[in-house]
Formats: C-alpha cells, structure tokens, sequence
C-alpha cells in the first residue's frame, strides 16, 4: 500500500497490461516520449517503444477507427483523447460501428477497446471542459467509467482492459495531480459497482468523477450544521448500480444528483427516475453545470460549476422541502 | 481462389448479377443497394486476395461478399433477415460480415470503413503473416476526411492496407465531377506517397491485374496503396432510390457489361465454348435456386436472443 | 387550406424562405436537381439554381461547418443531413463552434443556422435509424424542434428560417408520406410551444415527431376499454415547454412519456424529473426503443421501437399503479 | 494596412513580442498559446490583407489578432478575461474574435476553423465585393480530414479562401515529421488543383510577398490557394506545458528570430538607423505598457450577463 498520484495508478494499470498482454497497444497524441498531457503514460513508450505506444496525428476519427479495426482484428488497444471536447469528432466509429459490431455481426466481431477520455473544466475554454458522460452511457454497447480516486483509476483501468467490448475510460483534469492510497498487488475494480464514499443518514448525493471530490466537501460543511450526508461515488455510469443508490436513498430519504456536465438529460434526470420507479416519490434535486459554454475566464467557469456551497445550499433546500405528497387527481 | 482464373471470375459475377436478381424479385427485398454492373471490381480485386487477408467495403456488399467466397445461401438468408446469414440475420443489408472468411465486411457508413480497415491492418501488421486489409469504397468516400486521415496515418505507419476507390462515378444522384475537385481519385494518394494507379473497372483482368500488382506491394511491406477502378452502375443508387440519370446514359453505360465483356473476350480467344458457357448459365441458376431455398427454410431472428447480444 | 404532404410543407417554407430572404441557401447531399431523399426540397434548384441550392459532397463535418461559417458570415443556411445518425460526423462545428460562438465572442457573432435531420427506423439498419435529439437537446445554445405534421412541419421550419442562432430541426423517414391540411397563407409555429394533440382525462402521453402518431394510435385503442389518454405533441424540444406538460398532468395525475431514442438520459427522463419539481409526485412511466442497435431486420426492428400496443399497455400498467406515496424515513 | 512596410513589420513583431512577455509575467496570466516565434507568419500574411477580408486562426492567436490591427489593449483585456475585451471576455485564450476588424478570430480546436472559414468565403463570394477569407492554421491540422474536405470543397466551388499552414514543426511534442507523411504540407493541395507554395516563415518579406501572389489569385476568382509557412515556436506549446525539444534545438531555432532578422537586414540596408531602431523599442514599451494599464482598469464579467447571452 503507496501513495501514489492519480496519474500514476493510471499508469500503472496499463503498464501492468502491457506487460501481461502483447496485444495491448496505446494509441494517442503525444502518448509517446512524451508521456501523455499528465504524465500519465510516463514511461511506457520507453518499456514498449514506438510499436506499442504510438504518437497518432492530431485526428480523433481516425484514432478512434483505428482503435476499433485493431481491436476487432485482435488487438486490444487503448486511444487516449487528452478533451473529452474532441470525442465529438470520434463518434461515428465509436457509436455507429463498435457499440454495434456484436450485435449486427451475430457475435462475430468482438471490440475490446478502452477510448480514455479527460473530461472537466480546468481553466481552458468553451471547447476544452465539457463532460458528456450522459451521451455516452446512453449508447446501447458501450460501458462507461468515471474514477473519483486513484484505487479506483487504477482498478476500473485494470478492468477496462480486460472487457470484451468497448469501453469509455472517463478521467478528469483535476483529478490527475490528486494523490492517493493503492495496494501493490495487482486487482480489479469491477464494472457496475458503486461506492460509499461517506455514510450518512440526512441525504444522498450521488456523484462521479471529480464531483465526488465536491460532494465530500459540501457534506463536510453541511455536517458542521449537523447534517449528515451520505456520498454515493457511482464509478461506472454505464452499467449503473441502482442498488447501492436506492439502498442510501431509501435510508435517507432525500437525493440530489451531482454532476459536472449539462442537466438536462443529464445523469441526474435518469438516476432520479430510476431511484423513484424502485423506490416511489422521494426529495429529489439535481445539480448540474449552468445552461452556459464553459468560459476559460476564471469568475465565469466557476460561476458554471457546482461547488461545495452550492452543493450544499442545494442540499439544505432540498431538505426544507417537505410536501412530496401526490397532487389532487383530476 | 475460384476467380482467378477467367472462368471462374465470369462465373462469379454472374453468379452475383443472378443471386440480386433473384433478390429483387423477392416481395420482401426491402432496401438493398445492388452490385449490379461492378462485379469486375469485387471479383478481380478478390481474385488477387490470399485466405487470410481481410476485406473491409461499403454498404454495396453483394458482389464483394460473393467474391470472398461466402456461401450464396448465407449471404441470401442474410439479406432477407434470416439466422441462417453469418450475422443471424442482424447485420443484413449494408452490414454483411464473415470474417472467419476473409470477409470483415461491409458498413453502410459511407467512408465509414476506411479508418476501421486502417485498424485491422494495423493488427494484421502486428501478427506480422503477412496478411493484409483492403478496403473497398465508393467515389462518394472520396470527399470524406477519413480518407485523409486514414492515408496519413496508414503511410507513415507503414501499414499493409490496399484502399481500393469503386468509382462509379456517381453519389446517389451527385455526379462525382459535382463532387470532388481531383481529376483523378487516385490523384488522392500521391502527397502521401502511397502507390496509386486507375484502372477501368469494366474489365476484370485489368482490374485483377492492378490489383496482383498492388497487393503484391502492400504484402512486401511497401506500405499502402490506392487502386481507383472506373465502373457503372446498372441499377439505380437503391432499391427505394428514384432513378436519376437519363435512360441514354443509362443504356450506354450497361452496353459496358463486365460480364459480357468477359463472355465475348473468352468466345473470341477461343477458351469458352458455347457449352461451357451454357452449362456455366445452368450452374449459376441452380445455385441461386439452392440459395434461395436454403434462405428460405431458415427462420427470422428470436428479438430477445438478439437484444442479449450488445456491447 | 388545402392537404399536402409533409415533405411539401417542408418545401414550401424552405421555398417561401428563399424568395423572401436573399441570403438564404440550401446545402446537403442530392438536394439540388435531386430534389432532397424524401423530395422534401422538390423544386427548389429548378427556382433557385446552383449557387443557393448546392448539392455537396459527403462530407457532413464540411457541411456542417461550412453552414456555420456562412451563416456568422451574413447568409442564412439549411443544411440537410439526411440520417440524424450522421450528425455524429458533424457535431464538433455544431456544439463547438455554433452552440457557443454568440456567447464566446460577447455577441459579436451570431449563427442562423438550421441543421435539419432526418431521424427514426424505417429499415435501414444500425447505422441509419438513430434517434439524438435527446442529445443535442441538452446543449446550451441549440434550439431543437421536431414538428410530428404537415402544418407544424411548415411553421416550425418557417420559425426555424428566422431564428437568430442555430436551430437542429428534426424530422423523421416516416413522415415524409404523410399528409395534412395546411393554410395557404404564410405563417409560423412559434418554438417552445407545445400542443394538445388530443384531450384526455385519465393519463398524459408526451412525445414528438413520429411518436405523436404512435401516441394517438395508442390513445384510439385505450379509448375503446374506457381509458380517455392526453396526448401532448412536445413539438419543440428546446426550448421546452413545461407549462403545457404540467397543466395536462395535473389534471390526469399520470404520466407517460415516449420517445423513439434511447431512454437512458433521455427526454423522458428531463421531462419526468421537470414535471415532478414541479407538481411533486405523480404517476410516471418511461417508454423508448429497447436498449439494443436497430436491425434493419423487420422482426427485430419491430421489437425494438415503441409501437401503439406497447404505449397501450404502459399506460394501463401505468394506470395500475396507485402506491406513490413516500417511502418510510430512514 | 500598417504592417505593409518594414519598419511597420518589425514594430509589429516587436509589439506582439512584448505584450507576450508582459502577459506572461502576470500572475494572472493562466493557460496562454504564445505566438513568441512565428510573428513573421502572421504579420506577413497579415500585410496582404484589406480592410473588409476575414483572417480566422487556430488557439495561437496573439501575433495574428494584433497584426490585424486590433487594439493591444483590448487584446490583453480579453487575454486575462477582462470585460473591456473584444469578446467582453468570455472567449479570452483561444477564442479571441473582432469581426468588425476583419478578423473573425480563433477557435482553438485544432483543424476546427478550416470548414468554418469556408463558410465565411461562401459568405464574402455570395456578397462578390472581392473580400476573401483566410485560414491560419498550424501543421498538426494537417492530420486533421477537415483540411481534405474543406479543400475540395473550396476547389469545387471556387471559394475566396486563402488556407495558410504555420508550419512550426511540432504538434505539442510530436514533430511534423512523425505525425505528417508528405514531404511538404503544402502538396496536400496538388490533388485538388489548389495553388500553392511553401516559404521560410521567418523571413517577413519571403511570408508577405508570397501572401501577397496567393490572396491576389484569391482575390480574382482564381479558387481557393495554400500557403505553407515554415517556421519555429520559441516557447513550449503552451504556458502550462512542459518543453520536449532540446535545449540546443531551442537555442538553434532562436538564433533564427524573424525581429532581429528583420532588423540587421534594415540595418544592413540602412533603412533603419540605431535611432529608429531604439524609438520603435520606445513606442512599443509604451503601447504594452498602456495596453496593460487599460487591461488593468477593466473588470472581470457578471456572469448572470454572460449566461444570458447563449445561443
Ligand atoms: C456518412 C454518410 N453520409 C451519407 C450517407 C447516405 N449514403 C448512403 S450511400 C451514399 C452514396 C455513396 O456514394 P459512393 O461512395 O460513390 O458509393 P456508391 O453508392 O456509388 O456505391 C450516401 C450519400 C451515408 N450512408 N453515410
Ligand atoms: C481536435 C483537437 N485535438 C486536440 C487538441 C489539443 N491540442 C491543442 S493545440 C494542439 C497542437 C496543434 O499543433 P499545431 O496544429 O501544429 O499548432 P501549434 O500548436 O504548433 O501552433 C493540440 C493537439 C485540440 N485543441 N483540438
Ligand atoms: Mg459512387
Ligand atoms: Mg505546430
């Protein structure tokens, strides 16, 4: 058990599969010598040079397509988009052709590729911070993970790398310089597995990513008022673990949805109607960026994010609502 | 490989031509986009491909699919919905794949495949047999960045990936002059410094021998290379597309028929008799038949088997 | 008044627009001599020839951007892409540079542009029956609309034509051979409003484009076991008209929401969340295709989207459920 | 246009070269693309352009958006996310736009602007005032399809658009040379009949005399034309990331500063005298000094204003 840097656990994990797997490729720009954006490649173009860990042109579609041909002819790579912002330029291989390989080749073609894409706002501008984890995991065969902690980072980056289809690897800016605890024995984090990332009986904040980092100092402040929140940190968005959800949500009573991206259809929108068809009426609110572009202008980003007292306003007000009772029938 | 020799390929693209005839003639055909008029293209380019090389094309897979050798039944029964085809009876129109048979497939995204072929060439490459991926695409594609990118990285990359443009001079209804600025497609590949050459598409040993040569360069590790070949399209872009182009041109263009471009070529050399080719017909209509009834025993798909089936 | 198809409501906007406005042009692929792939621009180069009529290559990122930067330039561009599933090649234009220009540059630039797409299964495959508008709804600075008859098909698109930033309008395969009654003099449908497409009583069906007929269909079948269904044509999707949704609802205190997409992070999900903060708990259910590619194949593209049957029987089961109580305090 | 003789040139070399350094020494600086290097390229091109031409660029914006002549001021007030900017600063490093001077500005998504300035020769073509657009871009968008399908597109339909490709050898870490397989960027354009040519991008004269030639064609209804401009970044790609190149690489590309070029040259020829030369250093002091000042003055955003100005 180290200390080690978000970064790091990144590494790691595809530096242990590289080792294990000579299948296993890294593809993406300025990936190589490099190292990556944020280090988080450090290392490995120097252990498997350039065969293995490939520098690609400044050309998401064609990253991503290569990607997918080479993992559904056997190879089982890893593209790396430094924005998330640009996987708007990758989706046609990744939506139209490897979340439906399988199904429209009657299992004939497999694609275990992990796309690794770097959402969130970090001060550089309408088209370098967005967070689109919601369209993703709405895509029938894709799975989707977002790590809040470099267990997680390195866990669901070991498992990524071991699925049978494709999966979008969702890390944050602000997530890569955070240090944390890793065991140094190789393991997994399994898809579709939440976590509590604080217990509490007032109210559940369910968030990922960087968002949980959020969520825990908002219930840090609310508990100095004596309220006591439960953070769920859900890990992987597609498959989503209802169960652990519902089991806070129906202790506590009262959800608020946390996110970094957009709300409208948003993660919030389907974890409160999934939580309410188990469940039955709870206090819901979600809480979302502003209806805004992302402005590299430090007032304005931060006016369009969720922060700790935000967090927890919406938290307070969410607990002063009281009526959830059915309104009159017509 | 069946076509490579004359008669063969003449029986392949007969054998194409007959499977969509009998297609169309199905109440249930739907939409479906027709080799008609290109079989030279897919059956002289597959003529000079190996066991083990993939092809990768777009949504007009007929032809191409045949061509690699894929069982006229299956590929029948796939059409139609069937779970008898190689994708269950899933992928059908636009998205027949085999690739246990060299045959990765088609994707009805136009320019679509291009990059995904760039990949499997890539993972080809890396098992170092020898193998490699040819793509097969529309002049339509050519206006696409996918085929920049995929050049690019295809080029410096070194990888065994032969791009072939079927250039039947039309989009839909767009002609391709209307289209793309390039004189020539294959002008494409040249700041690249891939291999290129353009050949007529109506003829099946010109475009067998390009393809020879070609294939024979990327195999060696020359790096890509770019075959554009001419053809025309005899029927119109899609079974539920209008006809848009003059019925003179039309004519003109089928008076260009690779089949009995072939059929003549072979009479005249002296090495197709009248009854060879009459028992060629005879074959032909019999393995459509056997197609068709194979195709038709075989049961639509079980919804819920399917949707398990995702990701 | 007089009946026409919708493709030639569609036509007669677009037609009207560019006899009124100079700077108004067309581009997609075979709209020019072609007449569009539905004839929906029938016409049109005939009237207004090559130079406002412009066939284009296949290239929809092209298509896109160049729209964008012809309509921040001075002119008011369509641009067609005739399967919604191929916005995907041309959503970094769109979102990136459209959505967000007017903001970025402090109102310096504007972009009218209308992006119409063509949306829904009619058997053509994975990759050309795709519903996103769940998506592009979600982007601020993009106004969604998706008209579900000829007379909103006209209006809407009018309405669309004189916007002052970028408008998606979305249209759907198996509306084109529909028809309609449409007045003869000019007119626009304003965005944001949604409409009663059938008064009821018992429960509120909400949905757009194709749906609206699935919708009524289904309302036909449950009217004959007694059951009086409100059908709400959302019409436009952003902006989103919660008032018409919320009167309806509180009135039959049920309600069911339908879409063609996928229901993960879907509009019934934004709509279901929206109605219940603002009328507290009522009856909800979702419906959408089946989480799964669409196969061209009749039999499962049949299973996988919503049909009259289908809508029917949610809103019984829907109707079934009475307990909407809160669940016990933890 | 002021930069269209030399000693206007060199003080406005001088001018983005210096307010880079005053905004680099500000706490308040954050995530910026500096031009420090590669003046030459915009200030050359820029010279060739008239009053009502559009200029649009990548995320490196700087050195093109004060050789268009906007305020310094202003500029610096949008660079540290101040209201009295162009863009009131919301668009600030990256997205720095003033239309009304002709330049519609950067959008830092690379290869993004390509298609878009397109669409702004569509715009000034129908408009047939003369005025044309031009695109600066760097190598790495040379990867990117957009170049492919932006230039057949302007070929086919002759757009006024000039694309000029600041060629400074790296896409962040990665040399051109790994990244790109022509031999040189500029032959991208030979396929679609694209004039074009590739100049010492250090060089001001040899940047604005070919500009010059290009946006003449342009001007004239000749099609769209591609300008490569080979030139060298003196800082890491960005204010936030780390140097890859080597030290002797770094100090072998300063030694090619296109400032003090310009200036021995002047000198040589003596068409600047030491006086000149140490009154041009003055004004520009001057001018950073009051750009700073005005910055300075000017307050950060409401954001309530800025949230309702969307769309
Ligand atoms: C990205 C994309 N845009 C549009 C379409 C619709 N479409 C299907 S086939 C086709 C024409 C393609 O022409 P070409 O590439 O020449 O192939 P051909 O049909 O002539 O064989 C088009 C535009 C598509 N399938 N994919
Ligand atoms: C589509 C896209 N992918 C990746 C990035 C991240 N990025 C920003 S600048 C840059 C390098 C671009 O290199 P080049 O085009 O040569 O311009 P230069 O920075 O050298 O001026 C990259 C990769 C981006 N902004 N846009
Ligand atoms: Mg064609
Ligand atoms: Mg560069």
């Amino acid at each position: 058990m180290r200390r080690v840097f978000f970064r790091e656990a990144v590494c790691r994990a595809v530096r242990e599969t590289l080792d294990a797997d000579p299948t296993a490729i890294v593809m993406g720009q300025d990936v190589g010598a490099f190292g990556g954006s944020y280090k988080e490649f450090s290392g490995l173009y120097e252990r498997f040079g350039p065969a293995r860990v490939r520098d690609t042109p400044v050309a998401e579609a064609a990253m991503v397509g290569l990607g997918v041909g080479a993992a559904a002819a056997g190879l089982r790579p890893l593209v790396s988009i430094t924005y998330m912002d640009f996987v708007l330029l990758a989706l046609d291989p990744l939506v139209n052709y490897a979340a439906k390989a399988r199904f429209k080749t009657g299992g004939q073609i497999r694609v275990p590729l992990v796309v690794k894409l770097t959402a969130g706002a970090k001060g550089q501008g309408v088209a370098h911070s967005q967070s689109f984890e919601s369209w993703l995991m709405s895509v029938p065969g894709l799975r989707v993970v977002a790590p809040s902690n470099v267990a997680d980072a390195y866990g669901l980056m070991r498992s990524a790398l071991q699925a049978d289809g494709p999966v979008v690897y969702v890390d944050h800016k602000r997530l890569f310089p955070t240090s944390g605890p890793l065991d140094d024995s190789p393991h997994e984090v399994p898809f579709g597995m939440a976590a509590v990332s604080r217990p509490g009986s007032h109210a559940t904040i369910v968030a990922h990513s960087y968002m949980v980092s959020v969520a825990l100092a908002a219930a840090g402040l609310l508990s100095a008022t004596g309220i006591d929140c439960e953070v769920i940190d859900l890990r992987s968005l597609a498959p989503l673990d209802l169960a652990t959800v519902c089991a806070s949500v129906s202790k506590t009573g009262a959800l608020l949805t946390l996110e970094e991206g957009q709300l409208v259809c948003g993660i919030g929108a389907e974890i409160a109607c999934r939580v309410q068809a188990r469940l039955g009426p709870v206090r819901v609110s979600r809480l979302g960026a502003v209806a805004a572009p992302i402005s590299s202008n430090p007032v304005l980003e931060a006016a369009s994010l969720p922060d700790a007292a935000r967090v927890a306003e919406a938290v307070r007000s969410l607990l002063r609502t009281t009526d959830i009772s059915p309104p009159p029938r017509g | 490989m069946t076509a490579s020799n004359d008669i063969g390929a003449l029986a392949t693209m007969m054998l194409a031509r007959a499977l969509e005839s009998a297609l169309v003639a199905r109440a249930d055909c739907g939409f479906q986009l027709l080799s008609s008029g290109q079989e030279a293209v897919a059956v002289g380019l597959a003529a000079a491909l190996l066991p083990h090389d993939q092809l990768l094309c777009s949504g007009r897979a007929i032809a191409p699919a045949l061509a690699r050798g894929l069982d006229p039944g299956a590929v029948m029964a796939e059409l139609i919905g069937r779970v008898a085809g190689p994708c269950l009876g899933r992928g059908g129109r636009g998205h027949l794949s085999q690739p246990s048979a060299g045959f990765f497939g088609a994707h009805a995204v136009v320019a679509g495949n291009l990059s995904i072929a760039a990949g499997v060439a890539l993972a080809l490459q890396a098992r170092g047999d020898g193998s490699i991926a040819v793509c097969l695409f529309g002049d339509g594609a050519c206006g696409a960045g996918a085929v920049h990118e995929t050049m690019n990285i295809a080029a410096l990359w070194r990888l065994p990936l032969l791009l072939v443009c079927d250039n039947n001079l039309y989009s839909v209804s767009t002609p391709r002059s209307a289209a793309l600025a390039p004189r020539q497609l294959s002008d494409l590949a040249a700041p690249f410094g891939i291999k290129a050459c353009t050949v007529d598409g109506m003829d099946v040993r010109a475009v067998r021998a390009a393809a020879v040569a070609l294939t024979d360069h990327v195999r060696t590790g020359g790096g890509p290379a770019f075959l554009e070949c001419i053809s025309r399209r005899f029927e119109s872009h899609s079974t539920s597309a209008r006809e848009s182009r003059a019925t003179t041109e039309l004519a003109a263009d089928r008076a260009l028929d690779p089949i009995k471009r072939l059929e003549n070529a072979l009479h005249a050399e002296g090495a197709l008799s009248a009854q060879t080719a009459e028992a060629l017909h005879e074959q032909v209509r019999a393995k459509v038949a056997a197609a068709c009834a194979f195709a038709e025993a075989s049961p639509l798909p079980v919804p819920d088997q399917a949707f398990a089936d995702v990701g």
